[in-house]
């Protein structure tokens, strides 16, 4: 059976970043699993498209030892260089300059953390170090919190797409606050693609019923107990959320409605 | 000479360009990047930039990260 | 690609009642379309094999209209007749004796209705006709509440499989009480279906999260504005929450954990 | 001679077995089941059975349902 | 200041069971607390003039230990005898006839548990022991579960009020299916006490919200940190949600308006 | 019976800002009631020491007509100019200059709005307004949104408290992201007041419940069908909330634990 | 005599009424209710109730229950 | 001469100092703040102020306001 046949939307309803189309509208990471080959296991099963990755020192006495790149080839992903662990503005511009450089492209997931107990964004940090990528030629993909105000600020600044929580990086507590993502989804015109609190499959379906563009997830899978078949669950719950979302749900109801006829009963 | 990278300081005896400091280090060169005193040194320029004493490196690469 | 490729459970995780093993977890009612092709087109998307229908009387004005059966092939679907409209044991008794007649099987889905309003069962009715049915060799699926000990009494009079409500029939309202759900899965040994409520794709995921054996719906495609996609979006969902149980969700936490590595940070 | 279908009651004039009431009905005995003063009659014995005078039928089929 | 002040309900407002009237809506356990001193204390500071109170034989080498009843003089307390831990009809009805000579009055509330490890009710048993107790003239209140169906049962059967759980008794998760109650509520004409299932404070105010008459609790007062003091907290939140209730509250919007005049800003 | 005996916390729990202390953690707007007379009962049934005025121009043709001043006399209550539909720091300035004048203290209610569709605030502006007049010696209590970081910022810039929201203002909401508020609660040394969205009763309760320091309302009085007793439904809920939250509730469970003993039982 | 109260067998040596065997047991019988051989003693009859060899009693008063 | 008061002009015929103004405009000064040309008039200045031809005056008060 095909694909298309079990998802009508397959190659049908592509997530569109900055012109660029993508075939998965669910981006993953690639920290914190057991190994390279679990990685790899995941994203493949993932469907995803975009994957990120971070900037870290080369370790000098461990040079030798295969690196992550070895196992993601840049015709099967495109690869998104993150600037996680960065507390200002121009740590944020220098990690992304150099993801530039090690990568094919000049896109940049950006993170500016204002916190290190909750990874929460400096947002006033995010816009100023957005402004400067923009001017510099980057496709800018900035984590953010769930604020309409600085999302639409993000905006002004030139991001490709915003990237708002869901709930804070690492804690699975999936979609915390749906009222203010359907809002930024309703007065943003670039791309809105939540970021950072997915936990399991549920979440993700309930996060693209908002009627987002994509999802951004790494903990959900890399912390299952079962990574791959988990990367499966994901894929197939972002898909089924986005169906939901285009197909128009029922209204509810607080009493009940037969779904037989109530007439040609027997006397 | 003497030489900082990624934090530690230590000799580069034969000297040369950046090229020749990865290979020292045995660093694949398409795998990494090299920050010279702050300052990217494009890939293509690795051969042609000369280490000098003192010189400051981060040399870094893609590592797993959400 | 194939179907296998996106879900690794495909074939392998059958929903197993009564010694019958169904490809879907995923069980569809028929009532309220548009039309008997709208109908099919759903079921068909939903990949359901089990679909459930109602003994009514034959119109005799109209007797030439073509009718359901016509377009629901045996060799295609599992035929499931239901007792919905009935209100006492001995009514749906009589419903289920004429479905077994009408059909090809001796499965009957059981409603007992207590009340019109809320089409909530009739517990005390629905065991009796329960143990009544099973005596006679009916293979019963009974519709209940959510109450564990009701459903044990169910499972103690033969029922094949236990169906709770996760919200009133009709109301698309989802699962009300997952603690309720869990309850039953955990203390039963019989299948659980859960039935009713279910409005969108992420109430199914979620539902399926708990580690039920599968869903019945109806008025959650029926009614949606795109009824063929939103059974599409169903079948994922159902898909989705399934792996997602299987593989073992990420723990959540109050506070954050980084996804990319905290060393190899520059100076 | 009278009999009751489905709640109405109607002239039932050829008179005959069951299937000769469907056919004059207009059913198709595939499709349905029929229920004869509260008893199922079998489809392989709707033309044995005779119809007769005050009987009540119940003509049922599957219709889309939940 | 005086109570009126705080509560312009305060004596306006009583709950009615059996054309009894009691000047709090609600009731508390006497179970479970350190000390029969801490179990006064908590009573008199939770307002609650209902007390209820369990059947269990007399220590024989303890007997001189000074008894409960002691400490709940009839002229402050109204007692209301349970028949918590029988597991038939038989024994709880045993149990309330015992409970009946011991007390001063013929209410009981009735227990029938079908579950050792839920403790959730045997509603068929329930009814039985329903109807042979309002038989021999018992004012009845049984604890039951959230099923519209068994409720209207028991108000058929002559129970006095009907007590349906929020969750299972000593969990403390709160309401979990506020729906289910407000259909009690709506359906029935003898008055509804949410009884087991609330932990904290908002967990009382959100019942009383839902139009109940009143609410039975024990261990959310046994069990807190801070007995005495989490009384008064609920015996606030009862009055708080009751008067919300009664005041009608605002309609809720996913938009904001203005608390300020739009009008009469300066140039 | 006295106010201390319904509340144990009477007159020892107060509500500390800026070194003054309020006796009630409630604090209520005045805006939208149907007339003056139902401002001030509503007001006084609160219990409400602070309460909230917005400086608008005198309407130069009714000149005559009384002003609100009237009946909020200062002795009764403290009176807390807002800067209310302000979208710029400057103009927020002027506004709270214009109070401080007004008034009788140098205490303001800083809002300064990004969006006039959601009324959420403009953090940027906000930190810059909270500098200003703080340095002018302002005791400045801004309005901001749940995000963490932004409160952190408002700290150290001088307020005197952080009110972030609950829900839109105006929405009847209520508290759509607890962690949020916890986490502020958690991390901030200033005072916390949860302003705006909280629609009714366990609304308030369940956020005093978090262990912040007060909340500020208004439409949630002003809106509901009877304002006074709704305001009555506050005072207790604010109460209750903080009295749980001292108490420390029960832990939950997802199992029962009975409240009457399990020995003694009959044979 | 022999007698079983609460399910423990025992010598009722002095013998006589309910009323007694409560003080032998040394209860206060306003704080309990007797139940012998399942049938309850009212109140008022203990003193006149003779308890009689075998008799099983169960005596039962109110504790903390929720 | 010609003033603005909250956006709109006016003659002030009589002329003279704020709290003048005021008066002519039957407003209690002790209910209302006033700003002068952007400048904030202090209560105890009203009568010292002059207004002058041109000026922009904004008359406010409290009302109801969350």
């Amino acid at each position: 059976m095909t694909d298309e046949r079990i998802d009508p939307l397959e190659g049908r309803d592509p997530m569109m970043i900055a012109e660029r189309s993508f075939s998965s509208r669910l981006i993953v990471g690639t920290g914190k699993y057991r190994s390279h080959e679990e990685t790899v296991e995941a994203i493949r099963a993932s469907g995803a498209e975009m994957v990120t990755v971070a900037v870290r020192r080369v370790d000098l006495d461990a040079s030798k030892q295969e690196s992550l790149l070895h196992h993601l080839r840049p015709e099967e992903f495109f690869l998104l260089p993150n600037t996680a662990g960065c507390f200002t503005a121009d740590d944020a511009i220098r990690y992304a300059r150099l993801g530039r450089e090690a990568g094919l492209s000049s896109w940049v997931k950006l993170e500016v953390i204002g916190d290190q107990e909750t990874l929460l964004p400096d947002t006033e940090a995010l816009l100023e170090a957005t402004r400067v990528l923009t001017a510099e030629g980057f496709t800018v993909l900035p984590y953010t919190n769930d604020d309409l105000i600085t999302a639409l600020r993000l905006e002004e600044a030139g991001a490709a797409a915003v990237m708002p929580l869901a709930s804070p990086i690492g804690s699975g507590l999936g979609l915390l606050n749906p009222l203010n993502i359907r809002l930024l989804k309703s007065r943003l015109s670039v791309p809105v693609i939540v970021d950072a609190g997915v936990g399991t499959a549920s979440d993700a379906c309930l996060t693209m019923e908002q009627g987002v563009d994509g999802i951004l997830m790494n903990t959900a899978l890399a912390a299952a107990e079962r990574p791959e078949l988990m990367a499966s669950a994901m894929r197939l719950a972002v898909r089924a959320g986005r169906a939901a979302y285009l197909a128009g749900r029922m209204p509810t109801r607080e009493w009940a409605v037969p779904s037989s006829p109530s007439t040609g009963m027997l006397d | 000479m003497k030489v900082e990278v990624n934090g530690t300081s230590r000799e580069f005896v034969a000297g040369g360009s950046v090229l020749a400091l990865l290979v020292e280090l045995e660093i694949d060169p398409r795998m990494v990047v090299v920050e010279r005193n702050r300052g990217i040194v494009r890939r293509d320029d690795l051969d042609r930039v000369q280490v000098e004493d003192g010189d400051r490196f981060e040399i870094v690469q893609f590592v797993g990260g959400g």
